[in-house]
């Protein structure tokens, strides 16, 4: 029994309610799988921030179906893909956020994707309304360094201890 | 459900409000309730104590987006203390510490009032 | 959104890493259906044995595939549906335990079906060796008196008292 | 993980064993392990004190099943003390306290040998 490979399997009806339930059940998958709490912790939120857009997007409109989420574990990788069967949406049509015009805006919302993002490693939405949309999420065990991911984080923690600074010195 | 509950003290013109558990999408709203109530009384100078909040999402964050802009147009300001490490990780990766100010302890945010 | 009724699912891996899992998935939407801790904990225990059977003897000698729970709640009751894809057993193979008889052979195990029956309001077998082999358990929120079930629950539970003195009394 | 744990305290001829968390099929082996390892050692007069235990299913009893033969034939037994009474009621409805003697307290159990 290798406790680093399998495939996990959540439906829960698409409502509120149930995100505390979808992060236990990640949180555990993704905790046997080896992850510090400091990851269990991100993964769980891109989780929730994914579902949370399921609850509050995905059947505007519509009968509400169910929030499906997929986890799958490998040796150097857990993958989860949270799926709903709404009416889609354009991933594209947001543009990475600049947290300096976001702030100046003093509006709420809209950081779910962008938190996604910044969350997981990869990141990548399919989308095919009333029959399946999902966005797939993959987290490395042992992280590589090397990708233009892990630059711009860089770049983005920069500017966030930039106004921490700033904060503090106020 | 014990998921998420809030609780408040006020000290002088300042109000606390101490957070705990879960503060997700389904629990944003209780939290929302509290500060509507305190800004309904006129209480414009808040601290919010997250010592006993184990758990934030960007619904959580959305909260103190929400107020922010009236509360400062009435000369108040939320000022938040106590964050584990945890919590404060994921404020800090999105750079809300640029725009409120968070402080280790709760005595040191209310006497920044 | 009315938190009483809903179809929740959860498919895992057939391994034992993932009965505490399970029960933590159960335990959650039982508590939220309305069940106090008592009834919570018992729904966990007969699903946990049924989960256990599938773990155990369901995949010998085949690969194994997965464990498959379904919980619906409704406004009166919990169904939990457990399915493997296993070789199927005959349940009524099995008659309904004596317990004397049992602890005069000092053997262990054979006690998951029988508690699976005590524990629950309603439990039925669908065997379809190699597709689908499910047990089906039902807990009502308010239990209704009068049932077969219920008088033979209560003698069992007089036994049982009549044991305890007697281990007292020893 | 932390589902399961068990420790050990010798009280001159009784063993007690501390059995803690979840005792499910996937760590009965863990506890069979420990009370395999008394019966090695040809301690066959057991406490089990079960304070700390919040679960256990019927693999957790199979384990009591297991030995209690080869420990009764060498003239010793298995107690058990401080259960919840979320456990108890588990041992009882399947009668288990005619064949083993329950205490309310780990005290009394050792004294019984
Ligand atoms: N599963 C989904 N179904 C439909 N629309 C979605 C879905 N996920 C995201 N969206 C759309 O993408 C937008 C941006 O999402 P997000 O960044 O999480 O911010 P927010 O949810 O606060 O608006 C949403 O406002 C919504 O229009
Ligand atoms: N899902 C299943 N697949 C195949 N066989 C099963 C399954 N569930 C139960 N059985 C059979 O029923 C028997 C009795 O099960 P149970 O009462 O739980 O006791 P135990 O598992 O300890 O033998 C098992 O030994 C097994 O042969």
């Amino acid at each position: 029994m290798d406790q680093k490979r399998g495939r996990y399997h959540l439906n829960t009806p698409s409502s509120s309610e149930n995100l505390g339930q979808i992060r236990d059940f990640v949180g555990e998958i993704a905790r046997k799988a080896g992850f510090t709490e400091e990851y269990v912790n991100k993964i769980q939120i891109a989780v929730d921030e994914a579902c949370t857009n399921v609850v509050q997007h995905a059947y505007k409109g519509m009968i509400p179906k169910d929030i499906d989420v997929l986890v799958e574990v490998n040796s150097d990788k857990l993958t989860v893909t949270v799926s709903d069967q709404g009416r889609g949406f354009d991933p594209h049509s947001f543009p990475p956020l600049d947290m300096n015009a976001y702030f100046a805006n003093l509006k709420r919302g809209g950081l779910g994707i962008y938190l996604i993002h910044m969350l997981m490693d990869e990141v990548e939405f399919m989308i095919n309304p009333g029959r399946k949309n999902s966005v797939r999420m993959v987290k490395f065990l042992h992280p590589v360094e090397s990708s233009e991911r892990k630059q711009n984080q860089k770049i983005l923690l920069e500017k966030s201890r930039e106004r921490k600074r700033h904060a503090v010195s106020e | 459900m014990a998921e998420f509950g809030v609780e408040r003290k006020d000290v002088n013109g300042v109000s606390v409000l101490y957070i705990k558990g879960y503060l997700d999408a389904h629990t944003a709203p209780e939290f929302e309730q509290a500060i509507r109530q305190l800004l309904n009384e006129g209480r414009y100078k808040i601290v919010v104590n997250f010592k006993d909040l184990s758990y934030i999402s960007s619904a959580g964050l959305g909260v103190f987006m929400g107020f922010i802009e009236e509360i400062r147009n009435n000369k108040g300001d939320i000022k938040l203390s106590n964050m584990t490490d945890k919590v404060f990780r994921i404020f800090d990766l999105l750079g809300f510490p640029s725009l409120y100010e968070i402080f280790q302890d709760e005595q040191e945010a209310i006497e920044k009032f």
